[in-house]
């Protein structure tokens, strides 16, 4: 079972920090402010039967009285919604502009149903591309470029920060740093169809070393078929449906149809993030991907056993 | 002036007859007698048998669209469910918003305004009480086209708020798009023309002596909202219409970036409009507190320059807001804090509410009826909702919480607390005047209570879903998420609910037919629809009666003022000024007709099949054309009325 | 409890035909054209949000609207208001001649505004509405404003058949106030949208 | 009373039915089958040669399951353009390869011509797309193809796709390019 870090109330970084303890304070007020009006309710009602019991009409002054306690009411609500507005544009103005100094910018293209990232240009090798999972160095803001191919999705790290909109025709960035390593889990928050709920991405924050062995390793084309059962199942990949639809660096695969499969045995989960990536998950996910996403677009792929062994096998050399 | 002396208080303007007035009363009965039998229901224009019926139609809807949100709490009770797939699943869930908010809450609304507006005015009918009729049929396929498509697997299912481009030609194949949008346009017609309705009613035709000052908390409600109506309805009307169902049908290209076009302006559209239906919900919710409050503690609410002062800026602020849905899209800064700032304040005039209804309470003296409870239930549960809506205007707290459950469980809250509860709190106050017969206050508290925890069980852990990370509109979820136990508590809350609804159901038919008997006036309400019998006659009320005060049932004793030489052999009514409700003139009201239903078919005739074919328009443009002059067209009742040629002389208004 | 029943006002003598914001008749006038106003103020802002989508308005390759169709029918629109004046006037006196003759000029009129309309989208718009999403909001607006002009010419059409044909009692001539009403709002509504239409393209 | 309960009753199930009837025809076109096992996905022969010699041989026999449907349709024409048939019959205006846009059809068509196109090939460049297609795939394609000359009823057809137009005045931005607006950061703070 995967380690899930998707929450608002645990922050990870200094963005998601600032807004986990406004919605400590806010809640905190709530509360009091809640009880304090349910509260009077439940006394008025109480004062008013007891009044009707001792045979009371009407209090004394009974105008008066409600004219100020109304009265008080609305200016300690004026009171308490000024000070909670002027604590939220404050938290809001210091998020606001993006960091001059980001050693690294990611572009993201929402697709129907994954996430197509780009590391823009951090490596001596330029560009690569990958998917679905995104490794950050921690202690420094990173900014992402977002986009959409087709409909509208939402990037929404909660630990991190919080979301913004994919739309075909704008390009917004949105910018979050790590303080801890570890790995947040992301997911589309906007409706964008039949399998919004498996369209997650995982952010795998790491210290700088570590982050920047991951981006050379990242960078190079696929790894070559080393004996004759991966030239086997690069042939199957090649001739088959498979290259139809993804590219793997190095091969005359080149579409960008589906996800960048250059590294993928290097990612921790298959299917925008609903499968631990394991030879078995692959090998269902090969065979019938309609039955884990259905309305996937990827179509199901009848294998004969040996051919999928060899294609899983290559599959699983590509680090 | 003659003068009479009648029996009971209640007598002279109800309908049993005053001592020297029963040949009037049998003329009034042959006058505004209902046609019978089926045709007489089809033809009916009394704003009595149209509201209820719309009300009922509304309410079958609610169950309805309440299945589908059971649905969805079986599919979500445990991760990875495989009940539903997530085709299905999107159209329960699209059909379950869009049949909620579009088919419900504000019909259910404007239903009761069309039913109570004229009792509590004083007046006869609505002012067009055949545009009443057509709205209503108008509805009425609205909601048929929906749920029949939804059985058909033909349902939309891209949300009750149909994104583009995701609802657009290229990512919604098939018509499931285009039904939502002709659905739209639909409730939007029989939205707009309650509005119309509601307006001319309460500015022209009040009982006279109603001046702006004395009329009653709920009609001023009523007419806010429908002011409301008024501006924001268009904007979705014509998103949906003219530009959504065209750029599916005919290729335009409003919201295709590929063309200059831009997915944003739907949002702005849809929201501009989206944001003010909230209000237009929950704004007669506040009215429905009022009369209850002021009915069960005998005592008018305190305060009432503010409650109207704070309706009235609720209804402006409400266009203000829209941008908050859409925090996460590009929007400058100084729009993110202006509309941060503006959703902040509008908790201000609902707060001044609930403060002068606690106040009005303390100083009165309660009576925890049915109805009342409700109203207590209402504020319990609607503040969380309120508090919660505070926070999300906070653009970064917005940003986190956004679309997740943490917003479901808020409008949830605000919903079913701010609209939903007032509602049952209301069926319980009118049901007496509306059949004569009393809800029963036991199975009233069961209700209540079935209610009052189902809801908070189903939703108060939605926050916490939120909050953990869930997003909205998934059809599922994987395991190691840890939502499962959470969403199996909340699917058992949804059970509570459903049992609550079912008490009410049952509570509503087994009363209809058996209830207690009630007489005009059960709960002794300030207001004039109590003068009316229950139920009350086509006519309402016998003489229009003079209004001296707010609450005019419980001015003291003395004589009781009414208007006299009102005709009884046609159906006249008193129109009054705008402002200070000074008699002005005298109006002729039309009789049952079959031409509203037709035109009702032509709208139907042209929007449905122009899911198919733009060609839809101009046919039914004939068909409008004739059913306009079958409605135009002069009956020739009154021939002294007629006039043949040349330029005639003003008749003289002819003696009673 | 014992209550008399005091009649204080007697209304039989109050008029039943009245005209203008005394009568109900034309407050339901005055909710749809607020409606229908409120409709055209959204069709403007679409097409100015739009337009900022566009680096030249009308797009690069798309001619701009022609003039003269548009502009002879504005002008007639325009010309038509003391028209619709006078049968105000008229209907006010109860003048069923001078109704007759009015109504039925203004249902001819308002025919050949429409028959103008529709020669101003095939002629002189120079763009279709599925070309790009300058085409959409020209075709949205002309389109529009057209059904008003419709609703107008059923209307008054309908209504010089039945000063015609029908027998005509008071309360029509109230109507026919009415008609004049929303005949006022269907031209001035046009005028501005006129301008955005075909004159704002050649000024950006 | 009984006006109230017996008439909607009726009513109610009057328009119901008819609407029912009306609408009932509509069901198929909106279905969306997801999972399509075999048969669908039997491969076909795998050929060698893209060329096939001789009069044309209809192999297959099998009526279209998705004629009509409007989720095939999308999907054929999302997989159209996904599968580079743009690439020469261009957005169905036709290019290094024949147009599908008018009603001139070399081999038949046919919805089982078409698919016999695609999966054998035909002389003169087109390519065999046996084993590269699954089955299913191929009809959906099938169906897009005969839609664009207007083989399959219009209420099943989409009205256009976003960012493929072939009219007078079209600005065709390619989908990357953003129009106007764009959020990014002004280039002083890119890194």
């Amino acid at each position: 079972m995967l380690q899930v870090n998707q929450s608002v109330l645990h922050a990870a970084g200094p963005r998601a920090a600032s807004t986990e303890h406004l919605w400590w304070f806010a809640f905190i007020v709530a509360a009091v402010v809640y009880v304090l009006t349910v509260g009077a309710l439940f006394w008025a009602i109480a004062s008013a039967r007891r009044r009707e019991r001792e045979g009371e009409l009407r209090p004394e002054h009974a105008h008066d009285r409600m004219t100020s306690g109304v009265g008080a009411g609305i200016a300690a609500s004026v009171v308490i919604l000024l000070v909670f507005l002027g604590y939220d544009l404050s938290v809001a103005r210091t998020r606001d502009p993006v960091p001059k100094q980001h050693p690294v910018t990611i572009e993201i293209t929402g697709r129907q149903w994954f996430w197509d990232v780009t590391y823009a240009d951090t490596s001596p090798h330029g560009r690569f591309t990958t998917a679905n999972e995104i490794h950050i160095p921690v202690g420094q803001p990173v900014l992402f470029l977002l986009s959409s191919s087709d409909v509208i999705h939402s990037m929404w790290v909660p630990n991190l920060a919080g979301k913004k909109d994919l739309i075909p025709g704008y390009t917004q960035s949105l910018w979050f740093q790590a303080d801890t390593p570890g790995v947040y889990r992301g997911q589309c928050a906007e409706f964008c169809g039949e399998q919004h709920a498996k369209m997650a991405m995982e952010i795998v924050a790491q210290p700088l070393t570590e982050y920047r062995r991951w981006v050379a390793s990242q960078s190079g084309p696929g790894a070559p078929p080393a004996d004759s059962v991966t030239k086997r199942g690069q042939e199957v990949f090649l001739t088959g449906t498979c290259a139809m639809c993804h590219s793997i660096g190095g091969t005359p695969a080149g579409s960008h149809v589906g996800p960048d499969l250059s590294h993928l045995a290097s990612r921790r989960t298959i299917a925008a993030g609903s499968l631990p990536n394991t030879r078995g998950n692959l090998a269902g996910w090969i065979i019938d991907p309609q039955r884990i996403k259905p309305g996937a677009k990827m179509p199901p792929n009848m294998l004969e056993p040996k051919d999928l062994d060899a294609l899983l096998t290559y599959l699983q050399s590509l680090k | 002036m003659s003068e009479q002396i009648v029996t009971s208080p209640l007598a002279d303007l109800t309908t049993r007859p005053g001592l020297a007035d029963e040949a009037e009363l049998t003329e009034l009965a042959v006058t505004w007698a209902p046609r019978p039998g089926f045709w007489g229901w089809l033809t009916s224009v009394d704003h009595k048998s149209i509201g209820k019926r719309y009300i009922v139609t509304s309410f079958i809807w609610f169950i309805l669209a309440g299945l589908n949100a059971g649905l969805m709490r079986i599919q979500l009770s445990r991760p990875e469910n495989g009940f539903m797939g997530p085709d299905r699943y999107n159209q329960v869930f699209t059909t379950h918003g869009t049949a909620m908010m579009f088919l419900f809450a504000v019909p259910v609304m404007t239903a009761f305004a069309l039913y109570l507006v004229p009792l509590m005015v004083g007046a006869r009918d609505l002012a067009y009480p055949r545009l009443n009729a057509f709205g209503y049929w108008v509805f009425l396929t609205g909601g048929l086209f929906l749920f029949i498509s939804f059985y058909l697997n033909m349902g939309p299912n891209t949300g009750w708020f149909a994104y583009t481009p995701l609802s657009g030609p290229e990512f919604s194949p098939g018509k499931r798009v285009d039904v939502w949008a002709q659905v739209v346009t639909f409730t939007e017609i029989a939205g707009l023309v309650a509005a119309v309705e509601i307006v001319a009613t309460i500015m022209k035709l009040r009982a006279p002596g109603m001046s702006l000052n004395r009329i009653p908390l709920y009609v001023w409600s009523v007419l806010v909202v429908s002011v409301m109506i008024i501006f924001a309805m268009p904007a979705v009307a014509m998103a949906s219409t003219m530009m959504l169902a065209m750029d599916r049908l005919v290729a335009t290209h409003f919201f295709n970036q590929a063309e200059g076009g831009d997915a944003l302006l739907w949002q702005h559209m849809f929201w501009f409009f989206g944001h003010p239906e909230v209000y237009i919900m929950f704004i007669p919710g506040l009215g429905f507190i009022s009369s209850i409050v002021e009915t069960f503690t005998k005592r008018p609410v305190f305060g009432y320059p503010v409650m109207v002062l704070s309706m009235i800026v609720t209804g402006f602020v409400a266009f203000g807001l829209w941008v908050h849905h859409m925090f996460a899209t590009p929007i400058p800064l100084l729009g993110r804090t202006f509309f941060t700032a503006a959703s902040v304040l509008i908790a201000l005039p609902t707060g001044a509410q609930i403060f002068c209804w606690i106040a009005t309470i303390w100083s009165g003296r309660p009576r925890l009826a049915t109805p009342m409870m409700f109203a207590i239930g209402f504020v319990v549960i609607f503040i969380i909702g309120g508090v919660t809506g505070v926070m999300i205007a906070s653009v970064p707290f917005d940003l986190q919480v956004h679309d997740t459950y943490f917003i479901v469980a808020h409008f949830h809250y605000v919903i079913l607390g701010g609209v939903v509860t007032p509602l049952f709190g209301a069926c319980y106050l009118w049901f007496p005047k509306v059949t004569g017969r009393m809800l029963s206050e036991r199975l009233g508290k069961w209700h209540f209570w079935l209610w009052f925890i189902g809801v908070n069980v189903t939703f108060f852990p939605m926050h916490i879903l939120g909050l953990e990370g869930m997003p909205r509109r998934v059809y599922t979820y994987l395991p190691e998420m840890g939502w499962g136990n959470l969403n199996l508590l909340v699917s058992a809350g949804a059970v509570v609910v459903v049992a609550s609804v079912a008490v009410f159901v049952i509570n509503v038919l087994v009363s209809w037919r058996s209830g207690v008997v009630a007489g005009p006036d059960p709960w002794g309400g300030p207001t004039l629809e109590w003068a009316a019998a229950s139920p009350p006659l086509p006519w309402n009320f016998h003489h229009v009666p003079v209004v001296e005060g707010r609450s005019p049932m419980w001015e003291e004793a003395g004589d009781l003022p009414i208007v006299e030489g009102l005709a009884t052999h046609k159906r006249e009514m008193l129109v009054t000024t705008a402002l200070d409700a000074v008699p002005d003139s005298r109006h002729d009201l039309p009789e049952e007709s079959i031409w509203p239903f037709i035109m009702a078919v032509a709208v139907a005739a042209t929007f449905i099949p122009a899911i198919y074919t733009p060609w839809a328009y101009p046919a039914g443009l004939v068909i409008g054309v004739i059913a306009f002059a079958g409605w135009a067209w002069p009956r020739g009742r009154h021939p002294k009325h007629q006039v043949t040629a040349g330029r005639i002389p003003r008749t003289e208004p002819e003696p009673t | 409890m014992t209550r008399r029943a005091r009649a204080v006002m007697n209304v039989s003598s109050l008029p039943d035909v009245v005209f203008g914001p005394r009568d109900i008749m034309w407050w339901g006038t005055l909710g749809f054209v607020v409606i229908e106003g409120f409709t055209l103020v959204l069709t403007a802002a679409v097409y100015l949000y739009i337009q900022q989508n566009f680096a030249a308005w009308p797009p690069e390759g798309t001619p701009n609207p022609s003039l003269p169709i548009p502009t002879l029918n504005v002008v007639l629109m325009v010309l038509s208001l003391p028209l619709v004046r006078w049968i105000s006037k008229v209907a006010h006196a109860f003048d069923l001649g001078k109704v007759r003759i009015g109504l039925t000029t203004a249902a001819l009129l308002n025919l050949v505004f429409v028959g103008l309309r529709i020669c101003e989208a095939i002629f002189s718009l120079n763009v279709k509405w599925d070309s790009n999403a300058y085409g959409s909001a020209q075709w949205m607006i002309l389109g529009s404003h057209f059904t008003l002009l419709l609703i107008e010419f059923i209307e008054v059409s309908g209504m010089a058949l039945l000063f015609w044909l029908a027998p005509v009692e008071e309360k029509h001539f109230s109507d026919a106030a009415d008609m004049a009403f929303y005949w006022y709002f269907m031209v001035l509504s046009w005028v501005p949208l006129y301008m955005l239409c075909f004159l704002v393209p050649r000024w950006i | 009373m009984d006006r109230w309960t017996d008439g909607p009753a009726r009513r109610i199930l009057t328009a119901g039915v008819l609407t029912g009837a009306l609408l009932f025809t509509a069901c198929r076109r909106e279905e969306r089958r997801f999972r399509e096992l075999p048969p669908s996905t039997t491969p076909t022969t795998v050929r060698v040669s893209a060329l096939q010699p001789g009069t044309m041989v209809d192999t297959m026999h099998v009526a279209n399951p998705y004629e009509n449907n409007a989720y095939a349709q999308t999907e054929g024409q999302r997989l159209y353009n996904a599968y580079g048939c743009v690439g020469c019959h261009a957005n169905g205006g036709g290019g290094m390869g024949p147009a599908l846009m008018d009603d001139k059809w070399i081999y038949g068509s046919a919805p089982e011509n078409i698919y016999t196109t695609i999966i054998q090939g035909r002389p003169n460049g087109m390519p065999s797309f046996a084993g590269r297609i699954p089955s299913y795939q191929v009809w959906q394609i099938v169906t897009y193809v005969r839609s664009l000359s207007g083989l399959t009823p219009a209420g099943s057809r989409s009205a256009r796709t976003d960012d493929m137009m072939m009219y007078d005045g079209s600005q065709a931005l390619p989908k990357h390019v953003a129009p106007k607006q764009s959020f990014r950061p002004p280039a002083s703070e890119m890194p």
